[in-house]
């Protein structure tokens, strides 16, 4: 390699050097049709697994409305139990398992994570890049099942029996649980991916002790991911077995329990809580930083408060099991443990307060966002500790009073932090920052309608209506409220048109962003918006938490990586000390063909077994394809390397 | 761009030309990767273990009206997976020394190891003395045994095609770590194996 | 990605296309047909290979996994268990082989439920509406494996006493003569 | 003025979203002991979070508005090791605050939920309830089975008076939901299990199914009837007798109706041919206030409607449609009307 011309740092990358144009070639995504298919850069695939997520919000959103319509008075004849079912379960599976989970987890841990870790690019990318083709698939055949009058009826967590094969003919529950099959493979693919990536490409200097606090969450997170996911895997897994080849898992007649179907459900159901709502914590906590120009107040209670909150997670699923009669014991236990959990989340609320009182408030857009997520995501946590209660819990539990609380939870833990997060990244995806006051008209908008539509549904739940009711008799007087209710559509409805025409309208005539238009002091700031495709022009090193902050000007770059293969470095899990050199396995189709032939076995399982044998041998033929070293010679290995 | 200060030149750097190219054993990353991979996998079956013994407390007899699983063929096999260690350990210490002959060897005894464990997985299933439609029982047996044996073809087509790979050039480099990482698999395999193997043939009869 | 929106739409065109009638949950049932009773009842005792023409609104009750299901919840609960065991036959013929005395058409089994048989099948007319006799008919049919497997009932949540209906192989039903039936 | 007038408009409508009407359906108006301790428990903790929330607000406002700065672009970076300091201090109290907090909350949890469930008694009315889709089975079991009573959607029971109930169900999952009297308990096919509740003031308790069952799980309601000791013996008197034969013609016919139609496929007329038990005991089905899971009020044109047309009312209902001529249905009202 060349190594006798000036070294550039980072911030001063232009793309003009010639070491920059060597990188550009090397790590170019081929153009064109199926260019666009073996892309396997984190920055596209991030930003793919956002703008699909995002329409699946929007979706499910137009389903929302379509029950808030519904409900705006009594015995409303505008549609029937059978189409009301699917839409509620179309709306609570799509918000979740193709919105929620695809966004905040994998849209936002793909993109930004290798930038901040100071990466050129993701670790293993392919694999992120099948996850995302994965979860298209499993949205695709979600939805491709409610256009053909096959979306599933039985609620988002499907309980048997009612899901299974003797009350859920035909196969609606069946494309449910394959729908989770799909998107949790590609959750667990994208969490060994930012795992691997945090863990083991960090720039030279970030120890773990200096990890800024999205990294840590997104690694807490990933953890969850990798040991909730299964539970809920084997549940959908097993009622598919019941309902396609007649075992009797979930049978009390010869010996199943449907017990046993919501343990393994909410094992993974409440850690999944977290999995949604710590990503928004994530971005909070990097916002409060940066909007305060001060250094984040208490990193290590909030780190130690996230590792905490992923442990407690999993001590309590039980308390979504309540009202089942368990002993009164095991209540207890549960109440306590579901208790405890609100202290991290406290700690994390009092440690940003202490951020932004010493600190010097910019009142920015994306931070407006963080101060509706606190006003919003404080009351669910609050009437989360209503739920805790099992007195309390008894009552609310399957009423409208939860469905407040879960949207005050998952909206303000997610949506808002989401939202802050879009208008922060912005500048970084597309170079351009997005417009303060239509933001600004957003937030409003958004924020009164949502606290119009899901405040009012406290009442109704302490007024007895019961969730997931296609319709209620007028002698309940339930209907002035629905209507209310109902009318806070419109508000967030304006507020998300104001949304799409300022990202369009941004796009292209926003403000010219430069590098750092926040004064950010993460990683991903040093380089030009957008990162070109090699993201580094060097890889950085860093010597403290907030590196463009703390770093001294003359703070070394690594040198000695080849520009002609596409090489990245690999170092030490905990103090970050370079390791080895990896090569990055480059663009591929193959991903996206395994993909597709994953996808067809597993739709075909749902219609015959066959499909599995069938499907089986192309499935190892793409993977082959996939893993099978090619390309340029065997780069030569170092002498005694071997 | 920058409010900031004006930029500095860096000339201090790190150089990495002299790390190598290739990693084995807890520092590669494919190695993590296929730790979060068997922990996932793991999980799998701690959910099923769960739901056997959760399953039992719903049942006054277990196996309910069933004779337990024959012991010929699980204890043949629990054999088969006890001894294929020996091949899969001898791969990992070899692979670093990039003999290809001797890898070439070691992956072909444990392909064997683990063609004769499917084999005899085959005949098991013949002898469980339940179908998975029976109960609940025969259908946790079933799922558990199954898994498994998912797993079982998994690591056999692996490692035939790592043996295939190791006819070529491509044997070299980071493929030797991932003939390494293979028996590591392969150890989760036999322990889980080892662990299905005691809750059919062993709590069927004593618990 | 124009052309990703283009496959997008040809996708979802041909998703459209291949929606069956497998998942209807026809809830109001349509108002009987006058006519085609009285077709059914005019050709009267009929057994043998004959095959009743079965009229083209029943087929919404065949292709329908809804209305099979509930023709098995109501072969349990109007205890057509009771002679016919699950399928096996007791006091009934069983209902699982290729033997259909009376005809294995939909239009068959229908007058067959309502008119009765000699021997000890009762008539149901009146009794039952003539939708509850149609899904009966569907669900006999699933029994001999007569219907599509993704129509056809999975195991109920019951005591396992005999393969589910998905999983029937399918048969060629013969008459009493034991030839295979012509069919209308 | 006018704009005055406007602003009351949302208080009016939230007013009148409210009418207060204790004891029907409602969990903060409850007509028995467990509801009230539990609608304590409610305040208690409803007062305590609404402090937290008063003062977290607060500190996010005045944080915001002490270190606010209106400069667009970004300022450099401050450290203040002493503001951090007392902030540091500030945070452990508070979160030593919530830790107190939280401790209360459990404790007083814990005792209500205790209070709430410890009710026991050597000599309840029991009720054994049987979830089906969609209506409640309702049976007050006894070792003779002639003194055995069984009805559906309504259970009567005695003021002051321990009841438990027994809980099951023939199909799906339930939840019986009475808010104003106590908490929900899930009906699992496969468990047989039992609460205790008990109720003070004389009334129509309304309840509902709580736990998604399915198509009509919006119109599967019931009704507690808690009635002083004598009403419910009389009641029950009543009820252990088999139904009344027809007084007069009209009446004879509808049971010849009954007797020869759909009906009896599905449902039991205790001193009739019919016996089925798929559908809901209607020998005394004239003594219940309610039909078709509390949906219908149980008048004459109701029960026509729902003879003829169930589908219409509750798609998917289980209850078949009925093409009877005029006169038929007619007398089938008046029969059914006559079964007290």
């Amino acid at each position: 390699m060349a190594v006798a011309e000036p070294i550039i740092p980072n911030d001063q990358d232009t793309g003009q050097s010639e070491l920059a144009h060597r990188l550009a070639r090397t790590w170019r995504q081929s153009g064109g049709f199926w260019g666009w298919f073996s892309n396997t850069h984190h920055t596209d695939i991030g930003i793919r697994f956002m703008v699909t997520a995002f329409i699946f919000f929007l979706l499910a959103g137009i389903l929302a409305a379509m029950m808030r319509l519904q409900l705006i008075r009594p015995e409303n004849s505008l549609m029937g139990p059978d189409l009301y079912n699917q839409i509620f379960t179309m709306h609570g599976s799509t918000m979740i398992f193709l919105f929620a989970v695809p966004m905040m987890f994998q849209g936002f841990g793909v993109y930004v994570v290798p930038l901040m870790c100071g990466a050129r690019n993701i670790a293993f990318p392919r694999l992120n890049a099948f996850s995302y083709y994965l979860y298209v698939g499993g949205a695709l055949v979600l939805w491709g099942g409610l256009l053909t009058n096959t979306g599933p009826d039985v609620g988002w967590f499907a309980y048997v029996p009612l899901s299974g094969p003797a009350y859920s003919p035909g196969h609606r529950a069946d494309i449910w649980s394959q729908m989770i099959t799909f998107t949790e493979v590609s959750a667990l693919g994208v969490a060994i991916c930012l795992a691997t990536t945090i863990l083991r490409h960090r720039a030279p200097g970030m120890t773990l002790n200096r990890m800024p606090i999205l990294l840590w969450e997104k690694l807490v997170i990933s953890m969850m991911v990798i040991f909730a996911m299964p539970a809920v895997m084997i549940a959908s897994g097993l009622l598919l077995l019941d309902r396609l080849v007649g075992t009797h898992f979930f049978n009390p007649a010869e010996g199943g329990d449907v017990l046993l179907y919501q343990h393994l459900f909410w094992f993974f159901g409440h850690p999944e809580v977290y999995i949604i709502f710590l990503p928004g914590a994530a971005i909070i906590s990097t916002l409060v930083e940066c909007f305060s120009r001060r250094r984040i107040f208490g990193y290590t209670p909030i780190v130690v408060s996230v590792v905490a909150t992923g442990f407690v997670g999993f001590s309590v699923w039980v308390h979504h099991m309540f009202a089942t009669g368990l002993p009164q014991l095991s209540e207890s236990f549960f109440t306590a443990a579901s208790l405890m959990i609100v202290i991290p989340t406290g700690v994390q609320f009092f440690c940003w307060v202490a951020t932004i009182w010493n600190g010097r408030l910019q009142l920015r857009l994306p931070m407006l966002w963080a101060f509706g997520f606190f006003f919003v995501f404080l009351i669910g946590g609050l009437s989360g500790v209503m739920l805790a209660s099992v007195p309390l819990d008894l009552q609310v539990h399957d009423t409208y009073f939860v469905v407040a609380h879960f949207h005050y939870v998952l909206i303000g833990g997610a949506l808002f932090p989401m939202f802050a997060g879009i208008y922060f990244w912005f500048p970084k995806m597309t170079g351009r920052i997005a417009d303060e006051t239509l933001g600004k008209w957003h937030f409003w908008l958004f924020f009164i309608g949502f606290n119009i539509t899901f405040f009012t549904l406290h009442f109704l739940g302490l007024r007895g209506m019961p969730r997931r009711v296609y319709t209620y008799s007028p002698d309940m007087h339930w209907h002035r409220l629905n209507l209310l209710a109902s009318s806070g559509v419109i508000f967030m409805t304006a507020g998300l048109l104001v949304f799409l025409a300022n990202m369009l309208r941004s796009r292209k005539s926003g403000e010219i962003a430069g590098n750092n238009p926040w004064g950010d002091a993460g990683l991903e700031w040093s380089v030009s918006s957008p990162p070109p495709a090699y993201n580094f022009l060097h890889i950085p090193t860093v010597s403290g938490r907030d590196p463009l902050w703390e770093d001294p000007p003359d703070q070394p770059i690594v040198v000695g990586l080849r520009d002609d293969i596409r090489e990245t470095l690999v170092t030490h899990s905990l103090d970050a000390d370079p390791q080895y050199k990896e090569e990055d396995p480059g663009p591929s189709i193959w991903p996206f063909l395994a993909a597709l032939t994953v996808s067809a076995t597993f739709v075909g399982s749902i219609f015959t077994p066959w499909a599995v044998p069938i499907g089986a041998p192309p499935v190892i033929v793409t993977l082959l394809g996939w893993l099978w070293p090619r390309g340029h010679s065997p780069a030569p290995r170092l002498a005694g390397e071997l | 761009m920058s409010t900031f200060d004006p930029p500095v030149p860096r000339p201090m750097t790190l150089d990495v030309s002299g790390l190598p190219s290739v990693a084995f054993g807890h520092r590669n990353t494919t190695w993590l990767a296929n730790v979060f991979y068997m922990a996932i996998e793991g999980m799998m079956f701690a959910m099923m273990f769960a739901t056997y013994f959760y399953l039992r407390t719903r049942s006054t007899n277990w196996p309910p009206g069933h004779l337990p699983p024959a012991l010929r063929y699980g204890i043949a096999n629990a054999v088969v997976f006890l001894v294929s260690v020996i091949p899969a350990r001898w791969v990992a210490k070899r692979a670093p020394s990039g003999d290809r002959g001797a890898i070439r060897k070691g992956l072909l005894i444990l392909a064997l190891f683990a063609l004769i464990a499917t084999a005899i997985r085959v005949f098991e299933f013949t002898t469980l003395n339940c179908r998975w439609t029976d109960d609940a029982y025969s259908s946790t047996i079933w799922v558990l045994i199954g898994m498994h044996s998912g797993h079982l073809i998994t690591e056999l087509i692996e490692t035939l095609v790592l043996f295939v790979m190791s006819f070529t050039s491509k044997m070299e480099g980071t493929r030797l770590a991932d003939a390494a990482i293979n028996s590591d698999y392969w150890y989760f395999v036999v322990v889980t194996g080892l662990m299905i193997d005691v809750l059919i043939y062993g709590t069927t009869r004593f618990l | 990605m124009r052309r990703c929106i283009q496959f997008g739409f040809l996708f979802t065109i041909a998703l459209l296309l291949a929606s069956c009638k497998r998942e209807d949950r026809t809830l109001r049932q349509p108002p009987p047909a006058d006519e085609t009773v009285n077709t059914i009842q005019i050709s009267g005792l009929n057994p043998g290979a004959n095959s009743i023409s079965t009229p083209p609104n029943s087929n919404m009750y065949q292709e329908s996994a809804y209305a099979v299901s509930e023709g098995q919840k109501l072969f349990e609960q109007y205890n057509c268990v009771g002679c016919h065991a699950h399928g096996g036959g007791g006091i009934g013929p069983p209902l699982m082989d290729r033997n259909w005395i009376y005809g294995s058409e939909p239009g068959n089994i229908f007058a067959t439920i309502m008119q009765g048989r000699p021997n000890g099948m009762p008539s149901f007319r009146n009794r039952i509406p003539e939708y509850q006799a149609w899904e009966l008919a569907a669900y006999v049919r699933s029994l001999a494996g007569l219907l599509p497997k993704g129509v056809s009932p999975n195991r109920p949540d019951e005591m396992n006493v005999k393969p589910a209906e998905s999983s029937t192989p399918e048969q060629t039903p013969t008459g009493i003569t034991g030839q295979p039936e012509d069919k209308k | 003025m006018k704009l005055l007038e406007l602003s009351f408009i949302p208080a009016r409508l939230v007013i009148q979203a409210m009418p207060l009407n204790p004891g029907s359906h409602l969990v903060l108006h409850a007509g028995a002991p467990q509801g009230r301790n539990i609608e304590w428990l409610y305040w208690s903790i409803f007062w305590v979070l609404v402090a937290v929330f008063v003062l977290m607000i607060a500190a996010f406002t005045r944080a915001g508005a002490r270190s606010h700065v209106s400069a667009w672009k970004p300022l450099p970076i401050i450290e203040n090791d002493e503001a951090d300091r007392r902030a540091a201090w500030a945070v452990w109290s508070a979160v030593g605050v919530t830790v107190i907090t939280l401790f209360v909350i459990l404790v007083i949890s814990v005792v209500t939920g205790k209070r709430v469930e410890g009710l026991t008694s050597k000599n309840p009315v029991t009720v054994q309830i049987t979830g089906h889709q969609w209506w409640w089975e309702v049976t007050y079991p006894n070792s003779q089975a002639d003194q055995t009573i069984t009805t559906a959607n309504e259970i009567h029971i005695p003021i002051n008076t321990r009841v438990v109930v027994l809980t099951n169900s023939a199909d799906v999952i339930h939840s019986f939901w009475a808010p104003s009297i106590t908490g929900k308990r899930d009906l699992l096919p496969g468990y047989s299990s039992a609460f205790w509740f008990e109720v003070d003031k004389a009334g129509i308790y309304h309840g509902q199914c709580a736990e998604f069952c399915g198509l009509q799980h919006a119109h599967m309601g019931f009704s507690v009837i808690a009635e002083p000791v004598d009403k419910f013996d009389a009641w029950k008197r009543q009820q252990l007798k088999p139904a009344s034969d027809p007084s007069d013609a009209e009446a004879s016919r509808g049971r010849d109706v009954f007797l020869t139609h759909a009906c009896l496929m599905c449902h039991t007329i205790r001193g009739t041919d019919a016996g089925s038990r798929f559908g809901p005991d209607l020998t005394h089905v004239a003594s219940r206030n309610m039909i078709a899971a509390e949906t219908l009020p149980n008048t004459a044109g109701a029960l026509g409607g729902w003879i003829v047309d169930p589908q219409r009312i509750k798609p998917g209902t289980k209850m078949t449609p009925n093409a009877l001529a005029p006169d038929d249905l007619q007398a089938l009202i008046v029969y059914l009307r006559s079964l007290e």
